[in-house]
């Protein structure tokens, strides 16, 4: 089965992340495919480059980066990214800013994204907080 | 043709939630799905008239909502209960149509997919 | 029929107001703090409870694990999210 | 000498806030102000035992919790009415004073400076 | 005598449950939404107000602005502020 | 008057900022002294450089300078910063990290500068959503 997952809260107030890996990780164990995972509103902050995991705990950005090394599609929704500050180098150019910040792994994509991905899924399944 | 339920069930301005999911549901729109959208509880607050935009410019979502027309996004709905908590008419300078709790069961239940945790 | 996803208290009273009967709820995050409540068809994401020291009651839900959480989402569609 | 109170009123781990709050009381301790702690409304939940520290490996509210007397905070209220509403009872790992809704009042206009908006 | 300072409604309700009577309110950002609700010695920060397009009723709180808004905290001490 | 604010909340799921700017400005006409801002929790995320304001949105970081060039003090916790990823060229030295993102006019500040603040203040306003 087809899974599109959506995450929706930052990783610091919220737990979505943590939500959103489990269950792509278990979906993929018993042979599903996860054809996209979006990230949405305060969730773009999840692919922000410059976060350090507090000493002693898991590094959440590592743990994404292994599920793309898995291909799993990270798509960051471009419009909630950017006034967020997550830029990838083509928007760091755009908007003159001193540097990109989007962690390895995540891609910056449009909302069509989502729809799509939600068109090609059979499953959508949103984590918030 | 997939079906997609948009739901508003927080107030607009503090954040940028409301607008974010109504930039969704106009893409969804343009896409060909069947959108739908539901204001309940604090959502509903979305839909006083005179409404400016803030402070930061931020788009009025009133305003917005105006917007759906163009895009063939008809079906919207909200939850009676939801304006009747808060003294809230039921006229609106869009087409809306109040619905109860059981039409809302109803509604969720025939989606393809349902967008926009929260209360 | 939908699943519904509880996140929050919060979000359990206003699924538990829109629910229908017999469709089934999963609670995960803080929701898990809703076990005292006698909610019919209610299952509970177990790592979540377990962080938070929420043992289970005499009349409690289902514990479950992801493999099962994958498993009831599809079982029951759409999946509908309550928070806050 | 300045008197502070910190507010936990939400629940633990799914925000980083309640441990933020925790680090925040013990540098006031250690700047020499009375630091008082109230656990109200959903931060109750902060006080169940057998927490394990999450997932991520984030720490456990309960074990900062017996860390706070080595900074000589003793000065830890919990909401009667928010215990009693959850069914949980009085008795903690750490030393607590349940007070009622009168005492709390007293207790945040008699401070410097209340931390910790919420519920 | 406290300030409290309520920035939505869930705010507004535990307020008003741990308020000595008489103890001014301000309502902000989604506490506006308020309004309607019968609060004694309640102010409401205008712009917040004018945003939302919430408008004075008949036993309306008094508007105010920023610069109110400052002396209030001056006058009352120390401020307390409510959220979700 | 003395006054220390402190903001709590995320730029684009809170007004905190908005709040704590206004109240400071209103303050400071009035003639009182803002001995800090504190950015604390979600709240650090005002200090992130990379944000791009959407068109026809007041770009709330510019508003922030403009205050610092007022002489306001914009502290942010340094233990909240590094985590959600709003870094200096030091941090971003000591972890490796590809680049700071901390904008211009705020600085990152151990939490005894919020509890010195409030000793050396006569009000403390927190700014929350």
């Amino acid at each position: 089965m087809k899974f599109i997952l959506a995450v929706h809260g930052s990783p610091h107030s919220s737990e979505s992340g943590e939500h959103a890996l489990n269950f792509a990780r278990a979906a993929l164990a018993q042979g599903h495919k996860i054809e996209r995972i979006f990230f949405y509103h305060d969730g773009v902050l999840q692919a922000l480059q410059t976060q350090v995991a507090p000493q002693g705990e898991i590094d959440l950005t590592e743990q994404w980066q292994a599920l793309a090394e898995q291909g799993v599609e990270l798509a960051v929704c471009i419009a909630s990214a950017i006034k967020r500050g997550v830029i990838d180098e083509t928007e760091q150019g755009r908007y003159d800013k001193q540097a990109a910040t989007l962690a390895r792994g995540f891609e910056l994509v449009g909302l069509g994204q989502l729809i799509a991905g939600i068109q090609q899924s059979d499953r959508y399944i949103e984590f918030c907080c | 043709m997939k079906k997609i339920l948009f739901v508003i069930s927080k107030p607009p301005y503090a954040s940028k939630r409301n607008a974010e999911l109504l930039d969704a549901a106009l893409v969804a729109a343009a896409f060909d799905c069947e959108v739908s959208l539901l204001f309940r509880n604090d959502g509903v607050w979305s839909l006083l008239p005179e409404q400016s935009a803030n402070a930061v410019g931020q788009r009025s979502i009133a305003k917005m909502m105006l917007g759906l027309s163009d895009y063939d996004i008809d079906k919207l709905y909200v939850c009676s209960e939801s304006l009747k908590n808060r003294g809230l008419q039921e006229h609106f300078e869009v087409a809306l149509s109040p619905i109860g709790m059981t039409a809302q069961q109803q509604l969720m239940a025939s989606q393809g997919a349902v967008i926009g945790a929260g209360p | 029929m939908s699943l519904h996803l509880v996140f929050t208290l919060a979000g359990l009273e206003h699924c538990q107001k829109r629910r229908h009967a017999g469709e089934p709820v999963v609670l995960l995050g803080d929701g898990v703090y809703g076990i005292s409540e006698a909610i019919d068809n209610c299952y509970i994401l177990q790592p979540d409870a377990q962080t938070r020291g929420v043992t289970p009651s005499v009349q409690a839900p289902q514990f479950i694990d992801y493999e099962t959480f994958v498993q009831l989402t599809i079982d029951h569609h759409p999946s509908v999210s309550w928070t806050d």
